[in-house]
């Protein structure tokens, strides 16, 4: 039963890191980030390792994606107020 | 005394927490003065400790001594190697320091000691990764001096290429980063340790009779992989000429200086402590990938610099260029090499950061670092700066007797026949580039040469102070001056070379002592290459079809593309060149 | 089953690297960096893992009454977490100040360092 | 381990729900892929719940709990910075929200009639809220929660 | 793209696929039960009345690791806080106040304490259960703005002076070595927990050193996220380029 789970939650993990890379918007590209992560954090915790997951969870989830859509938002704007004075 | 070898890591660290608990309301000079004594206080603490570090020293952060062999602590090493990289980086920064000293670029508003707090995180990094005797730990202090270089290359935001450089550094060094991570995970599935002694015991044990298998191939590949990008063997440099040549100069002073032959000095101390046993890679395997590989860094590097007009990055290719011989020395695994190569890397150090600060007053005096557009203009003035310059280059040739000279010596002595060649070509040739930069900045002489189509030109660079200097800062000539005095003493101190053999062997090859003095067929080949360099320059100055580009180099320096996918196209492309030239041993075994 | 975890870890690692050498985008390039740093997070603890075994956290467990994993691999792989959470950070500082100073984050128009 | 209903129920869970918001977040309209993220967190943290309690680890309790606290703040963070994206699309699906608010729900209580009353019931419970109302107050968000935020 | 890389990625991408392949193929088994260390580990753990063995790696037997990792985060923010200066040319601006719904405002005012509270849970009960300095310390940063997603940017920036949390940062790192230091000054070793009882097992104060250590990690964790975003958040919202200077 447990390698059951393990193998389905390895081959999520796969999948979505498959998505992450061929998301080529960086907006889009942070939603299946985000997503990357949650599920690392539940195959942490089937790998029997429950700090790592809640580690992978508070950055995974919140931290990293804020970074990336920060940023986004940073050079879109950036972007338009460019546009703006052209 | 073993006790105090983290201390090099805590005492800069804490000193760069000091500054930024204080930085808000700090005056520069006592930010500056907080910087001098923490670095300075760990430079003594590494020379005292390196007076000391025979015999070798051990110690297990956090007192976990081995019970029955076996500990769960980090080990810590306090040889000579380990603890003369970390005397060498702890005085480089505080050359560094002493160079920046009040003229350095104006410190953001509020935030006073935050370049000074950064090198003293860079040295306390630099210091823990020499000493570090367990390989993730190991892996942690290259990943903060990693960090730490990122943001010091990406300093002066106001640069368009200083930034991208920096992120083609902080891209590609993190990728090996985690190659090497990669690695330590399958060894440490392979024998369950982690400090780096164990692990090569664990790897002897596992194989038994039978020898290597994939297993260690592969954790050799990427542990290598990432231990070469930061030393920049190629196809691994891309990023170096890119980050070096748009780095502040003190920055470069220690990029170029010491972190990236701590690269070279982490594949020796891995190789030797992990991988040189019966259950590692044979001795022969590890000669043909390091000697190919340095080879092929060395003419990359040597070609690259001759063509460079940037004068920052023609210095940065020359070292990339002696990455390669070092490497070279250190794959042919004799107690001669080492301890040459040891030599070869402080006299480096010391000269290739003096020449790198006087092209920072170059650039604080004229706001160009360009070869070109530079022509004639520091004539008559400058004349120390001048001096230094060639005498610089004629360090990096290595005419005896600067330090470089002895090591070169050294160094072609252990690894013999036609090897010599490339010793003397690639450091006759980037001499003779830097040669040539001094003949036509300073002396103006020849005509002006025309631009190439594909090159990096270093006009229209911001100087690094508030403004252009009218007057260079004592401080300024004072550090390359002491810089190129100490490569020359090196070579010159009786007994200084006997010592840092001594001191390098008892830590690699167990006890064999090398001689290390200067020998006959030494010296000649230290003048030839000079001479060859002189004229190499000589041409250059005076017939100008020999230094635009010719044909054959134009596909090579087009690799150099500055995108960052094509480096990490590179990279995978370098691992498994790396173990395809590792492969024959283990499938003979 | 008993070598898909690695198989996985490296497949991630790979995966990473096509996406960063193919990247039209900076910030794209810095996720797939951090999915190339996940690969070790995944070797990592797969590399610690034992069948049948829970975490040696003995809050809730009594010392001993069950086998545990290897508590090293875990302590390694949160200061992976750290550093690349940290190493995501500082890259993409430096793709803003890219996107200032170069009004674009596509390396394929970055043209300033070459040669 | 022999064979464990909560574990089975678990493999299900993250099975079915991973692969649907793996599908919803990597492909259409960035309004389906919001939505999609948000529904990550319903799918997961039951999930967790389940593996807390089929591993028989009382403390693997507190990943549901920071997964249920910080999954929806991820998707407000979406919400918030990706206006731009959303605008006009209004994102809703309030059948798929109903949807996993009661699975959450029915997890909790599975899981609080299964343990013993006590603390560990407590704690249950408050995940089990802060789950519903993260879920609901997200997918609100989602659809039209912040306005103006061109500035700020 | 190239073709030249296309064609570099192949050859790398193939030869490192077929290298990590055959080394998995070699690798013991997944579940494998041969974990010197980690047996070693969890010994050395129950030795000194550590329940969660993980934060006693952490912080006790690999304590000189954990100081790596938390210089790297130093560094790391002390490098955002550089590079996202702002610039010769470039300036602040007030940004305009958000609408926010108020369901979304009520949700974000009321889980703000509660994940203030559960971060300090996690950082506190690091020695114990799944947890620690780390975990905490970015899940109490990260409920800090909350502020920015409830109300706005303005709210936020009320809560936090920014010198406060450098400050905070640099004084847990100098903890950190403190800590470490007395270590040498008793004459025993740089990080030792050898100077203070080990407590009961199982309670908030066993374990010697770890909880101060884990304490002190926390501390700086949580004012370097919050200077870190503080830093992206100014970048996004506040800081513009003086128009008319910007780069072609």
């Amino acid at each position: 039963m447990s390698d059951a789970l393990t193998v389905v939650v390895l081959l999520l993990v796969a999948g979505s890191a498959t998505a992450t890379v061929a998301q080529r918007d960086p907006a889009r590209q942070a939603l299946v980030l985000s997503f990357l992560g949650v599920l690392l954090a539940a195959l942490f915790t089937v790998f029997q390792a429950p700090d790592v997951g809640l580690s992978q969870l508070a950055v995974g989830s919140v931290l990293t994606p804020l970074l990336i859509m920060l940023s986004v938002r940073k050079v879109r704007r950036r972007a338009r107020s460019e546009e703006g004075t052209e | 005394m073993h006790h105090l070898i983290p201390l090099l890591v805590a005492v800069p660290l804490f000193g760069a927490a000091l500054l930024v608990a204080t930085g808000r309301h700090l005056p520069r000079i006592a930010a500056e003065i907080t910087g001098f004594v923490f670095s300075g206080g760990t430079a003594a603490l590494a020379l005292v400790l390196l007076l000391n570090s025979s015999p070798p020293m051990t110690e297990w952060a956090g007192g976990w001594l081995p019970v029955a062999g076996e500990s769960v602590g980090i080990v810590v090493v306090g040889d000579g190697p380990a603890l003369g990289m970390a005397a060498l980086a702890s005085l480089l920064t505080l050359a560094a320091l002493a160079y920046s000293w009040r003229y350095f670029d104006e410190p953001p508003r509020d935030r006073t000691g935050s370049f000074t707090a950064l090198m003293l995180v860079f040295q306390g990094a630099m210091c823990g990764f020499a000493v570090a005797g367990d390989l993730f730990n190991a892996f942690v202090f290259f990943e903060l001096m990693s960090v730490v270089a990122y943001a010091l290359t990406g300093y002066r935001i106001d640069e368009a290429k200083a930034v991208q450089g920096a992120l083609a550094f902080g891209i590609v060094n993190s990728l090996g980063a985690y190659a090497m991570l990669t690695g330590i995970a399958l060894l440490y599935a392979r024998t369950g340790e982690l400090a780096m002694a164990k692990i090569g015991h664990g790897l002897d044990v596992a194989a038994g009779q039978d020898g290597p298998d994939a297993l260690v191939l592969a954790s050799f590949v990427l542990v290598l992989t990432g231990l070469l990008v930061k030393a920049a063997a190629v196809p691994f440099h891309f990023w170096l000429p890119d980050a070096h040549a748009v780095a502040p100069t003190p920055v470069c002073m220690l990029l170029s200086g010491v972190m990236v032959e701590l690269g070279a000095y982490g594949a020796w101390r891995v190789y030797g402590t992990v991988f040189a046993g019966p259950g590692g890679i044979p001795a022969a395997d590890l000669t043909r990938a390091l000697v190919a590989l340095g080879i092929l860094t060395a003419v990359t590097g040597a070609v690259m610099c001759w063509y460079q007009r940037h004068i920052k990055r023609l210095l940065a290719c020359s070292t990339v260029a002696h990455t390669g011989l070092f490497l070279v020395g250190l794959g042919v695994l004799t107690p001669e090499g080492d301890a040459g190569i040891a030599l070869y890397l402080l006299g480096h150090a010391g000269v290739k950061a003096a020449l790198f600060a006087c092209a920072g007053v170059l650039l604080d005096r004229f706001g160009s670092v360009d070869e070109h557009a530079l022509h004639g203009r520091a004539q008559g003035q400058l004349r120390a700066t001048a001096v230094m310059f060639a005498v610089g280059a004629l360090g990096l040739a290595g005419l005896p007797p600067f330090g470089t000279a002895l090591g070169k010596s050294l160094t072609e002595e252990a690894v013999g026949g036609p090897l010599t060649v490339v010793y003397v070509a690639a450091s006759a040739i980037t001499a003779g580039a830097v040669l040539r930069v001094t003949a036509r900045v300073f002396l103006g002489l020849g005509p002006r040469p025309e631009d190439a189509e594909y090159e990096t030109s270093g006009s229209g660079e911001e100087p690094e102070t508030s403004g252009p200097l009218r007057r260079i800062p004592d401080t300024m000539t004072t550090v390359p001056a002491v810089l190129l005095a100490a490569a020359l003493a090196v070579g010159v101190i009786p007994g200084f070379g006997a010592l840092v053999a001594r001191s390098v062997d008892e830590a690699g090859s167990g006890g064999v002592h090398a001689p290390a003095h200067w020998t006959l067929p030494g010296v000649l080949l230290g003048v030839a290459s000079t001479v060859l360099a002189a004229a190499l320059a000589g041409l250059a100055v005076t017939r100008l079809g020999w230094v635009a580009a010719p044909g054959w180099a134009t596909p090579l320096r087009r690799l150099q593309s500055g995108h960052v996918g094509d480096y990490v196209a590179w990279l995978l492309v370098g691992a498994t060149l790396l173990g395809a030239l590792a492969l024959p041993g283990i499938l003979g075994s | 089953m008993h070598v898909l975890p690695y198989l996985v870890g490296a497949y991630l690692f790979l995966t990473g690297c096509y996406g960063l050498a193919t990247s039209r985008n900076l910030i794209h390039a810095v996720g797939c960096l951090a999915v190339c740093q996940s690969a070790t997070y995944v070797l990592l603890l797969a590399v610690g893992y034992r069948d049948g075994a829970t975490a040696p956290v003995f809050s809730d467990l009594k010392p001993g009454s069950r086998p545990v994993v290897d508590p090293v691999v875990q302590a390694l792989t949160l200061t992976d977490i750290v550093v690349g959470a940290t190493v995501t950070a500082l890259l993409l500082a430096l793709v803003l100040q890219i996107a200032k100073r170069h009004g674009t984050v596509d390396p394929d128009e970055l043209r300033e360092l070459r040669g | 381990m022999a064979v464990n209903g909560w574990i089975l129920a678990a493999t299900i869970e993250l099975g079915g729900g991973g692969a649907a918001a793996l599908w919803g977040v990597a492909t259409g309209p960035p309004a389906r892929r919001v939505i999609a993220q948000n529904m990550t967190t319903s799918a997961v943290c039951p999930a967790l719940l389940l593996l807390a309690q089929g591993y028989g680890r009382p403390s693997y309790v507190d990943l549901a709990l920071l997964l249920a606290l910080l999954g929806p703040v991820g998707t407000l963070v979406f919400a918030r910075l990706l206006g731009d994206d959303l605008a006009g699309q209004q994102p809703s699906a309030w059948a798929l929200t109903w949807t996993a608010a009661g699975l959450g729900a029915a997890v909790v209580l599975a899981l609080c009639v299964a343990g013993s009353p006590g603390r560990a019931t407590v704690k249950l419970l408050v995940i089990g809220a802060l789950l519903i109302s993260g879920n609901l107050v997200a997918s609100r968000a989602l659809a039209g929660g912040f306005r103006g935020v061109r500035g700020g | 793209m190239s073709r030249l890389r296309l064609w570099l990625l192949a050859v790398g991408g193939a030869g490192l696929a077929a290298l990590l392949a055959a080394a998995c193929l070699e690798l013991p088994g997944f579940g494998g039960s041969r974990h010197p260390y980690g047996d070693r580990a969890v010994h050395a753990s129950l030795s000194r009345h550590t329940a969660n063995t993980i934060a006693s790696v952490n912080f006790d037997q690999r304590a000189y690791d954990t100081l790596g990792e938390m210089s790297i985060l130093f560094a790391a923010v002390l490098g955002c806080v550089v590079l996202l200066r702002e610039a010769r040319d470039e300036h602040r601006a007030r940004p305009e106040p958000t609408d926010v719904a108020r369901p979304v405002r009520r949700y974000a005012l009321l889980v703000l304490p509660v994940a203030l509270v559960t971060g300090l849970y996690v950082i506190a009960h690091g020695q114990l259960s799944p947890g620690g300095g780390f975990q905490g310390g970015v899940v109490a940063a990260t409920a800090l703005h909350l502020l920015y997603l409830g109300a706005d940017y303005h709210a936020l920036e009320r809560v936090r002076p920014l010198g406060v949390y450098e400050t905070t940062d640099a004084l847990a790192v100098s903890s950190y070595l403190a800590l470490g230091a007395a270590g040498v000054l008793a004459g025993t070793a740089f990080l030792a927990n050898t100077l203070l009882p080990y407590g009961t097992f199982n309670t908030l104060s066993s374990g010697g050193a770890v909880p101060l250590l884990n304490a002190a990690v926390g501390m700086e964790v949580a004012s370097a996220v919050v200077v870190l975003l503080a830093h992206f958040l100014d970048q996004a919202v506040e800081i513009e380029e003086e128009p008319g200077r910007g780069t072609p």
